[in-house]
Order: structure tokens, then C-alpha cells, then sequence
């Protein structure tokens, strides 16, 4: 399966619309996730932003409009092939596991892959020790700290060669060095020509990883375009979004705002 | 860490509730075998509930659990039936009491399997036994039909706890083995 | 008590006695009243009237849609439908030798009586099964537990574990779900809806799903005691299910249908007791 | 920094003497071991630490789930205004200390955002015709007025955070313990979140314990701080000023967050040739100061 490997736009919504309950969650939402990019996902809570993800990685259907791969639209796609493509890694860590022990869940996509058991056991390994969870293989991966089980989680999506990632909130509750690590594995999945889309509350990662930016209010697309012209957006229109500038661009506007004077 | 079976914390109760509803739901379910007869997979629910929590909390939840599903199909309740679930329960949950006997952190021998099974099936004959007698005496059923029926149910409940009961049982223990770090290595 | 999902019970529709406004511990009271009069009845005349009128209150006084009660309602339809033919057909009860035969084939003969007895069989099912969905489709299980603590004096401790419990039962549908969708992105595939494949389903689901009802009552436990539930008998309730005039409408509603059905059956000399046939 | 306002004078409310805690009997390290540390009446008091060092497991010793709820191994001792725990019910000591957990997802016991809000204030025997009032203003301090009648689940990740906070603020308690309570916040809410617990704070006399990994949106609020390490041991405990200051490196080693101002002054100065401390930039090869524009576009 090689084809469309070096399609430049893997991944495209068009005018994707979600409602549930009789309320419209996403509206008409279109961009698109390019390959060699970190996108980042902003926007206030309760934007859309993580059903926006399933429905881009085809876990849940648009009601109207469509999501395609390469071209052809999710729905046309094999479900095993669909799962080789996209990575998904779900905000509640505790809703992606699937085995009793974190060795297990590190293991399981490689066991599928049809790895050797020594071959397994060398990424396992690997993995527990870049992602810090090293002494922890025998436990469960529900009796593990909160920053624990999201670092897992991670890990166990990691492991595998998927064109696409998505990422809802992968660094929350992590100490500097571990979310640094996230973020900075994740921006060298993307130099690698890998496409890679983090939902995030961060600014400062925005600022310092993301190509491109997406701003979710309400569940259409308000932006999308470089962090750097969205902090110089007008204030009223960050503020309704519940964003806030990384404080090195709110120095660099007083700065600017003085000089003007 | 085993708790005393009388023990009755905030945690003892929702686990009653969450057992209960269960069993409730479940009680739906049936694939008829027969007259009068049907293969009830909840009963592998009481096995279950019986094993990891003992006999108390087995019996509360068997018997609220059928009184829920007795209110909610046919408003009127079989209290003979009712206790019957709740004493097949207490019976499955004697094995919480062996020596040894800690499925929730994996710790599930084979004589504990022997005991286990025998525990399960006098309970269920016993319960049905009790049901039947409970029936004649107080609710004025015929008894010759009862004969019939408890010798069915008695088959029937005994084939499920050994083909989903006991098997999920030791699933659990096995699942539980895995996870608790240290005891892999006896 | 089927409508936990959505939430919501009773919306615009209004009628002067709404079924969902109704006390539940009252309302369970008033269907247990007349389960045990009519389960003593054996024919199908009082039986069939306290249906039709059951029914007819249901669909008056519930805010049901029809086409939901029915879809609910069918499974026992199709069971007594069953029911009825294996009663005809082949009868339990010793048939009086002076029963007027209907038809028969071969060896295979439906008489009047077996008939009579097997419809009423059919009739009181539906019946008892009428009643209950009359209750369960019209009760919020969270109103039901509370109006058990403030009318029957059900302890907290007790109401608030079972309330627990229900809750976790519209869950494990969405707790299910999650985990399709975790073994769908972690590569699994999904499990095609063959019965051979249903056992396949249960390894994978099934204990899991109990290993998390499990460690979710421990949380559910530590969260209710950080809201600071100790289970002691003293609350104020914030939503109060009192007992109303029309709780006491609707039970001599119920009472009379009853008498209806009995009275019906007398007038036409039907009236039969019931004397343990199955 | 509060620091230089503080009166020094302000008399401990909860005192945690050497707690050890095992959760399994087996474990070979404990998950704490020896920790003490004081909180002071209506103090802010940080805790930071690395990841899995055990604060999460800190607080629930100090409400008392561990040991009185959930069977595991406590040593040492834990005072509430001079009491103990021992002998009380948890849900008695859990009226008193307020705890938002770190995990949105499994910490509700009631169907709708209402009903959860009404059973804490039942549990705490709030009369009946204060019960409505008292929703209307958790919910609003959270800003989630519109959910009233909805699911909790629901929710989005961060509506769930909210009503958990809701829920410990509903309870008024003497003392607040929030594990990460902004985690999946948006940065707006986050600092909102914030300046609303410090409005609080003003109004109640309500003692705070924090734990957070960002503290942007904190730090001027913070009045103490303890730092954690690896071992599950405290390493420092007192004025969050001077830590920043001083042993900065020490954090940066195990992994705790700087204040994101304190990184960048740290930042620009050291492009600028004065690292306090370390070797000074060769003098002709030295990069060109970097200006906050050249950080910008990094
Ligand atoms: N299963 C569901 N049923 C009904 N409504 C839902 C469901 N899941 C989410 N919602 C609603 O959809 C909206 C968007 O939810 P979503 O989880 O996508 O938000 P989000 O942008 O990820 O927010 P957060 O930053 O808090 O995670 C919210 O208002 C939420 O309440
Ligand atoms: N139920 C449990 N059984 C066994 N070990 C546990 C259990 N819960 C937590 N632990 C272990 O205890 C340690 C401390 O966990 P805790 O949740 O307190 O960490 P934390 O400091 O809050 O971390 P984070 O910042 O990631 O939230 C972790 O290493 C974890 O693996
Ligand atoms: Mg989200
Ligand atoms: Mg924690």
C-alpha cells in the first residue's frame, strides 16, 4: 500500500457537521491535516474539539459533509487499513486501554504487527524508558498516577509507524521535562514528513512547536493559520476564544505598542 | 488485602447496588431450554459477586437484584425465588471465606477451583430446593409440578456457573495475577 | 425507568393526570394493588378488560410515544402469542371430558376449554406485563429512590449504593462503546455480528466490562464519601416527592379498573378463579 | 509575591507528621515516605513535584480516603485543627476538607450536573430552600450556568473539571485541596479559575493546598510553597520567591515547571551574556543578544 504516501494533504474535512441530542456540536467545519506539519487545536471547553477528532479519525460519522484520506473518504476506507494510517490518542487516557498491564499495553499494536516476542520486548523497553515509566510493566495501567497513565498512553500510540497522529491534550499533567519530551517527539514525528494534530490549551507549545494553528469556537473553524499572526488577532477576538498570547508575544506587542507611541 | 465479609462501608453498598442492578438486567436474559426452563446467564453474575465480595454482599445483591427484576416484569414479587437467588449467592460466596482465597489480587488454586464449584452447585440446589419448599408452604403451588421444574432449573443454573461462572471467576483471578506486581513471582 | 439515557421524562405533552409527575413509591404501591386481586383471577374476560383499560390509561395519562410502547410491548406479544398455542395445543391441565372440541388433527386436539385456559394464560401475561411497563416507562429511577427514602424511609446508605448501581447501567452501553472504539484504534477490528463471534465478544467485553463496574464502584465510593456522604439518616431533601391528591386519583383509578374487570366478568358469568395452571 | 504581606503569624490548620503510605502490603518503596508538611489558615500552599511522586496519593491521606476508605498502609499522623482522623467517618472529615480529584472522568456519583451539586449540599445538611441558591453560585463561580440539567457524562473533558470544582466549592470547606484542577481547562478559564479561588479565599477563611505542574496562572497568588522529589519525600518547604530564585537548577533537574515568566527572564538573560553563575560567553564568538522577537519566531 503505498499509494498517495507522498500526498502532501493526507487528510481533509470538508464542511464536517456533528450533532447529538438535537444540538449541533461541530458545524461545517473544513481544513486540512498536511503531511511534515504539527497542527495544533485550539479553542475555549466544550469548542468541539475532541469530537472534531473522532470524527477525523472516523470513530464517529459526520451527519453531513465528509472526511477522506487520500483522497477517498473515510468511509470507502478498510477499517483495518484506516487504523494503520491514523493514530488517535483519546483525552481520558483510561478510555484507550486495552490489556491489564502497562508491559502488555505497550506490547499489544506490536504483538498485532506480528513482531518476535524479542523484537517486542526491545521497543517495549525502549518505550518505558523515553516515556519514564520504567519499574511500572507489572502494574496496571489503572493503578497508575495520573501523568503516568497519560504518558502511557502516549507511549503505546507511539510505537507504531502511523502516518497520521492525533492528539487530544497529550501533555496535560506532566512535569517540564516530560511534556517537553512529548512535545519535542511529537515535532520530530513531524520533521520526519509524518502529519501530527495536538489539541492542546498550551500557548507557549503552540507558539514554539505548531506549524499551524486551528481555532475551534462554537465547532466551526474561526482560524487557521501560523501562531504568530493569530496572537496579533484583536483582543476581543482571543478573548472570546479564551485564549492567551505566550507571554513572549504579549511582551513583543508592548513593546510595540510603546514604540507606536 | 481480604475484608471482613460484614464489613459495611460506603464502598460494600454501591458494590451491592452496581451487583443488584446487574443481576436485575441481566435476569432478562434467558435461552429457553425447555419447558419452564431456561439457561440464565446471570447466574454467573451471583458466582461472581459471590467470589470477589463474599457471601453477604452476594446474598443483598441476589436477592435486591431479583426483587428489582420480579417488580419491574411482573410488579409481583416471588419471595421464595428472590431469597433462592440470594442463597445460591451466599452459598458461591463461601469461597471467599477458604484460607488463600484472594481472587482480587490473583491468588486462585486449583483446590480452591474443587471448592468452589462444589460450593456452587450445593448452593444452587439447595436455593431451588428451598425455593420449591418456599413455594408449596406459603404460596399454595401444586407440588408435583415443582418437582419437575426445580430438577430443570437445578440442571440448567448448575450448567451456567460451570460454563461462565467459574471460568470468569478464574479469568478474574488471572487478570488480577498479572497486575499486582509482586505476587507473579511466587 | 428505561429512559435513563435520555434523561428526560415528560415533556410538553400535559394531561391532567401525568403519569411521570406522579409519586413513584405511590405509583409502585398502586400497580402492586392491582397485581394482587387480579392475579387471582382466571379468565379471560376480567383479565382482557384490565388490559384494555391499563393500556388505555397508559397511552392517556403516559407521555409514551405509541410506537415506542409498542416496540417495548412486542417481545411479550410475540411470548404470548407462544404461549397461547403451546397452552391449546398441548394442555397441562386435565381437559373435562365434556369439552366441546374445537378442531384437531391426527392426535393433536384443541378443545374449547384448553382454548379458554390458554387464552387467559396469554391474557394475564400481557397483562402483568402491561402494568409493569405502565410503571417502568413513566419512573425516573433517581425520583423512584428518592421518593423510597422520603415515603418508605429507605436508608440513604442503601438508596444511594442502589441508586449507584443504576447509574452505572445506561453507562456500561457508553462504557462499552468506549471500548469498541479503544480496540478500534489500537487496531484490532472490529467484531462482526456473527453468533460465533458473539463468545469472541464476551472474552474480550465482558470481564473488562466487570473489572471496571468494579474499580468504578471503589471510585464511585471515594467520590460519595468526598462529598462528604457519611449515610446518616438526616437530609434535606433538595428535590422533594411528595404525595400528591392526584397519587390517591390515580390508585382509585387503577382499583377501578379492577373492579370493572371482576364486575364485567361477573355480570357475564364468567368469573373463575385461579388455581395454579400453568 | 504575597510573600512580603504575609502575617507570620497565621496559625497551622492542617498538619501532616511523617505519613507513609503503602497501597499494596507486598511494595517494596512506599509511595511516600516521611512527608510532613503544614498548612497554614488561609494560605495558598503549593505543591510541586515531579510526575508520579505521589501528590495525588499526599492529598487523599490528608482527608482521610487513605486509610479510612480504601484499605492501605498509613503511618504517621494527620491533624485537623488539633484532631486527628481516627475514629472519624471519612465523609465527617470530608465536609471539613474539600478535594477536587485529578481525574475528571470517575469522580461523580449522580446523573445530572444538578443532582450531583444537591447531594453534597444534602450531605452536609444545607436546609432545603438554600440548596437551589447555593447550585446557582457554584455553578456560576465556574461559569456553568447553562449546564445545569445536562449529563456529567456528557461533558466535554473540561466541563467535567468545572463541576468538579463546583461540587468541593459547593461544600464551603475549612480547607481545599485541588489536584491539578486546571489541567484541561482553557488558558482563559484557567487564570479566571484563579482569581476566583483567590476572591474566595478573601470572602472565606478557606486554607488552600494546590498541586499544579503550570503556574502561570497561580504564581501571585501562592504564598508557600512545598517541593517534592522522586522519593515521595518533601525537599523544601517554604517562601516561593526564594526557591525560584535560588534553586532554580535543583527544579529544572527534577522536572518541575518554572513560572514561564521566570524561564524567560532566565532565557534572555543568559543570551544576553549574564548566566549568574555559569561560564561567560567567549567574548568574540558571542551570539547576538537575542531579542524577544527572535524568541517569538524560534
Ligand atoms: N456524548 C455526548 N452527548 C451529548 N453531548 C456531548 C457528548 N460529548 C460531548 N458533548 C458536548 O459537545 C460539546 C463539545 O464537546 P467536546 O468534548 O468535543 O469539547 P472539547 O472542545 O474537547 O472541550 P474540552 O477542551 O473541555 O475537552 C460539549 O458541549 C459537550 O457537552
Ligand atoms: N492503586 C495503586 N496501586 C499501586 N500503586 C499506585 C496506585 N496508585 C498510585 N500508585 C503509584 O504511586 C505513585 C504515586 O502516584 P500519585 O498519583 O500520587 O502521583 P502524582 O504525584 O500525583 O503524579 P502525577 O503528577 O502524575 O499526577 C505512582 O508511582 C503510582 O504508580
Ligand atoms: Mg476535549
Ligand atoms: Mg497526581
Amino acid at each position: 500500500m503505498n499509494a498517495g504516501l507522498g500526498d502532501p494533504v493526507p487528510l481533509r474535512a470538508e464542511k464536517v457537521s456533528f450533532s447529538r441530542g438535537g444540538r449541533v456540536i461541530v458545524q461545517e467545519a473544513s481544513f486540512s491535516v498536511r503531511a511534515g506539519e504539527l497542527l495544533a487545536v485550539a479553542g475555549r471547553n466544550g469548542a468541539g474539539k475532541s469530537t472534531l477528532m473522532a470524527l477525523l479519525s472516523g470513530l464517529l460519522m459526520p451527519s453531513s459533509g465528509s472526511v477522506s484520506l487520500h483522497g477517498k473518504p473515510l468511509t470507502a476506507w478498510k477499517e483495518a487499513e484506516l487504523r494503520r494510517k491514523i493514530g488517535c490518542i483519546f483525552q481520558h487516557p483510561e478510555h484507550q486501554f486495552v490489556t491489564d498491564t502497562v508491559y502488555d499495553e505497550l506490547a499489544y499494536s506490536l504483538r498485532l504487527q506480528h513482531f518476535s516476542e524479542t523484537e517486542v520486548d526491545n521497543r517495549v523497553r525502549s518505550l518505558l524508558a523515553q516515556f519514564r515509566l520504567e519499574g511500572r510493566e507489572r502494574y496496571s495501567p489503572f493503578s497508575l498516577s495520573q501523568g503516568q497513565k497519560r504518558r502511557l498512553s502516549v507511549a503505546a500510540m507511539m510505537s507504531d509507524e502511523r502516518q497520521i497522529l492525533l492528539c487530544d491534550e497529550p501533555t496535560y499533567g506532566q512535569d517540564a521535562y516530560a511534556a517537553k519530551e512529548l512535545m519535542s517527539g511529537l515535532r520530530a514525528r513531524a520533521d520526519m514528513g509524518l502529519a501530527v494534530v495536538v489539541i492542546t490549551h498550551d500557548m507557549e507549545f503552540v507558539q514554539e512547536y505548531a506549524d499551524r494553528v486551528v481555532v475551534i469556537n462554537n465547532g466551526s473553524v474561526d482560524y487557521d493559520g501560523p501562531p504568530g499572526s493569530l496572537w496579533s488577532s484583536p483582543e476581543q477576538f482571543l478573548k472570546e476564544r479564551g485564549l492567551i498570547p505566550p507571554i513572549a508575544a504579549q511582551m513583543l506587542q508592548a513593546l510595540e505598542g510603546e514604540r507606536a507611541c | 488485602m481480604k475484608k471482613s465479609i460484614f464489613q459495611f462501608n460506603t464502598r460494600t453498598v454501591v458494590t451491592i447496588g452496581i451487583g443488584a442492578a446487574l443481576y436485575g438486567a441481566t435476569s432478562f436474559i434467558g435461552i429457553p431450554v425447555g419447558p419452564d426452563t431456561s439457561l440464565r446467564p446471570a447466574i454467573a453474575l451471583l458466582a461472581i459477586f459471590g467470589a470477589l465480595f463474599g457471601p453477604v454482599v452476594g446474598f443483598i445483591a441476589g436477592l435486591i437484584g431479583h426483587v428489582l427484576n420480579d417488580l419491574l416484569t411482573s410488579g409481583t414479587v416471588w419471595w421464595g425465588w428472590a431469597l433462592g437467588s440470594g442463597i445460591t449467592a451466599a452459598f458461591m460466596g463461601l469461597i471467599y471465606l477458604a484460607k488463600g482465597f484472594d481472587p482480587q489480587n490473583g491468588s486462585f488454586k486449583g483446590k480452591h477451583i474443587g471448592l468452589f464449584i462444589v460450593y456452587g452447585i450445593v448452593g444452587i440446589v439447595l436455593s431451588l430446593l428451598f425455593s420449591g419448599w418456599f413455594d408449596i408452604a406459603f404460596m399454595g403451588e401444586p407440588s408435583d409440578k415443582l418437582v419437575v421444574q426445580v430438577t430443570a432449573a437445578s440442571i440448567s443454573n448448575i450448567i451456567v456457573f460451570l460454563v461462565l461462572g467459574v471460568p470468569a471467576v478464574i479469568g478474574f483471578a488471572k487478570r488480577n495475577a498479572k497486575t499486582s506486581h509482586l505476587s507473579v513471582n511466587e | 425507568m428505561l429512559n435513563v439515557q435520555s434523561g428526560k421524562i415528560g415533556s410538553p405533552k400535559r394531561s391532567f393526570l401525568q403519569l411521570e409527575h406522579l409519586n413513584p413509591a405511590m405509583k409502585g404501591l398502586t400497580v402492586i394493588l392491582c397485581v394482587l386481586p387480579l392475579s387471582l383471577a382466571f379468565d379471560p374476560v376480567t383479565v382482557a378488560a384490565a388490559l384494555a383499560l391499563t393500556v388505555l390509561v397508559t397511552w392517556l395519562f403516559g407521555n409514551i410515544p405509541w410506537k415506542r410502547w409498542l416496540l417495548l410491548f412486542s417481545p411479550f406479544l410475540i411470548l404470548a402469542f407462544g404461549c397461547f398455542w403451546t397452552a391449546a395445543l398441548f394442555p397441562r391441565e386435565p381437559i373435562g371430558p365434556d369439552s366441546e372440541l374445537l378442531w384437531s388433527v391426527g392426535a393433536v386436539r384443541v378443545t374449547q376449554e384448553a382454548c379458554w385456559i390458554a387464552l387467559s394464560l396469554s391474557l394475564r401475561a400481557l397483562l402483568f406485563s402491561a402494568l409493569s411497563l405502565l410503571f417502568m416507562l413513566t419512573t425516573d429511577p433517581v425520583k423512584l429512590m428518592l421518593s423510597l427514602m422520603q415515603q418508605c424511609k429507605l436508608p440513604p446508605k442503601l438508596a444511594y449504593g442502589i441508586l449507584a448501581g443504576f447509574r452505572f447501567l445506561p453507562l456500561f452501553r457508553e462504557e462499552l462503546s468506549i471500548m469498541q472504539k479503544a480496540h478500534r484504534v489500537r487496531g484490532a477490528g472490529r467484531i462482526r455480528r456473527t453468533p460465533r463471534s458473539l463468545l469472541q465478544a464476551l472474552k474480550r467485553y465482558g470481564i473488562p466490562l466487570l473489572a471496571g463496574a468494579i474499580r468504578k464502584s471503589e471510585r464511585t465510593a471515594v467520590a460519595m464519601i468526598s462529598r462528604g456522604f457519611t449515610g446518616s439518616g438526616r437530609r434535606d431533601f433538595y428535590t422533594r416527592v411528595p404525595v400528591t391528591w392526584k397519587d390517591g386519583v390515580f390508585m382509585a383509578l387503577m382499583l377501578a379498573i379492577v373492579a370493572i374487570g371482576y364486575g364485567l366478568s361477573y355480570a357475564l358469568g364468567t368469573l373463575r378463579w385461579y388455581n395454579g395452571e400453568l | 509575591m504575597a510573600a512580603g504581606e504575609r502575617q507570620p503569624d497565621r496559625s497551622p490548620v492542617l498538619v501532616a507528621d511523617r505519613i507513609s503510605l503503602r497501597l499494596d502490603e507486598d511494595q517494596t518503596e512506599p509511595v511516600l515516605s516521611s512527608v510532613s508538611l503544614t498548612l497554614h489558615e488561609r494560605e495558598l500552599t503549593l505543591l510541586l513535584g515531579p510526575g508520579g511522586c505521589g501528590k495525588s496519593s499526599l492529598t487523599l491521606c490528608l482527608n482521610g480516603i487513605y486509610p479510612h476508605a480504601v484499605e492501605s498502609e498509613v503511618t504517621g499522623c494527620v491533624k485537623i485543627f488539633g484532631k486527628t482522623l481516627d475514629g472519624e467517618h471519612p465523609g465527617e472529615t470530608a465536609q471539613i476538607v474539600g478535594i477536587v480529584f485529578q481525574d475528571p472522568d470517575s469522580q461523580f456519583c449522580m446523573l445530572t450536573v444538578e443532582q450531583e451539586l444537591a447531594f453534597c449540599l444534602e450531605n452536609v445538611s444545607c436546609p432545603r430552600e438554600e440548596i437551589g441558591e447555593r447550585i446557582d453560585d457554584a455553578l456560576r463561580l465556574v461559569q456553568l450556568s447553562d449546564c445545569r440539567d445536562r449529563l456529567i457524562h456528557e461533558l466535554s473533558g473540561g466541563q467535567k473539571q468545572r463541576v468538579a470544582i463546583a461540587a468541593a466549592l459547593a461544600l464551603r470547606p475549612k480547607v481545599l485541596l485541588l489536584d491539578e484542577p486546571t489541567s484541561n481547562l482553557d488558558p482563559a478559564s484557567a487564570r479566571q479559575l484563579a482569581e476566583r479561588i483567590h476572591a474566595i479565599r478573601r470572602l472565606l477563611p478557606v486554607t488552600t493546598l494546590l498541586i499544579e505542574h503550570h503556574l502561570d496562572p497561580w504564581m501571585e497568588y501562592v504564598d508557600r510553597l512545598v517541593v517534592m522529589d522522586h522519593q515521595g519525600t518533601v525537599q523544601y518547604e517554604g517562601d516561593p520567591g526564594h526557591f525560584f530564585e535560588s534553586r532554580d537548577a535543583e527544579a529544572e533537574s527534577a522536572g518541575i515547571w518554572l513560572p514561564r515568566a521566570v524561564g524567560l527572564h532566565r532565557e534572555l538573560s543568559r543570551s544576553a551574556g549574564m548566566t549568574e553563575g555559569g561560564d561567560p560567553p567567549e567574548a568574540g564568538s558571542a551570539p547576538p543578544p537575542l531579542s524577544i522577537r527572535d524568541l517569538i519566531r524560534r
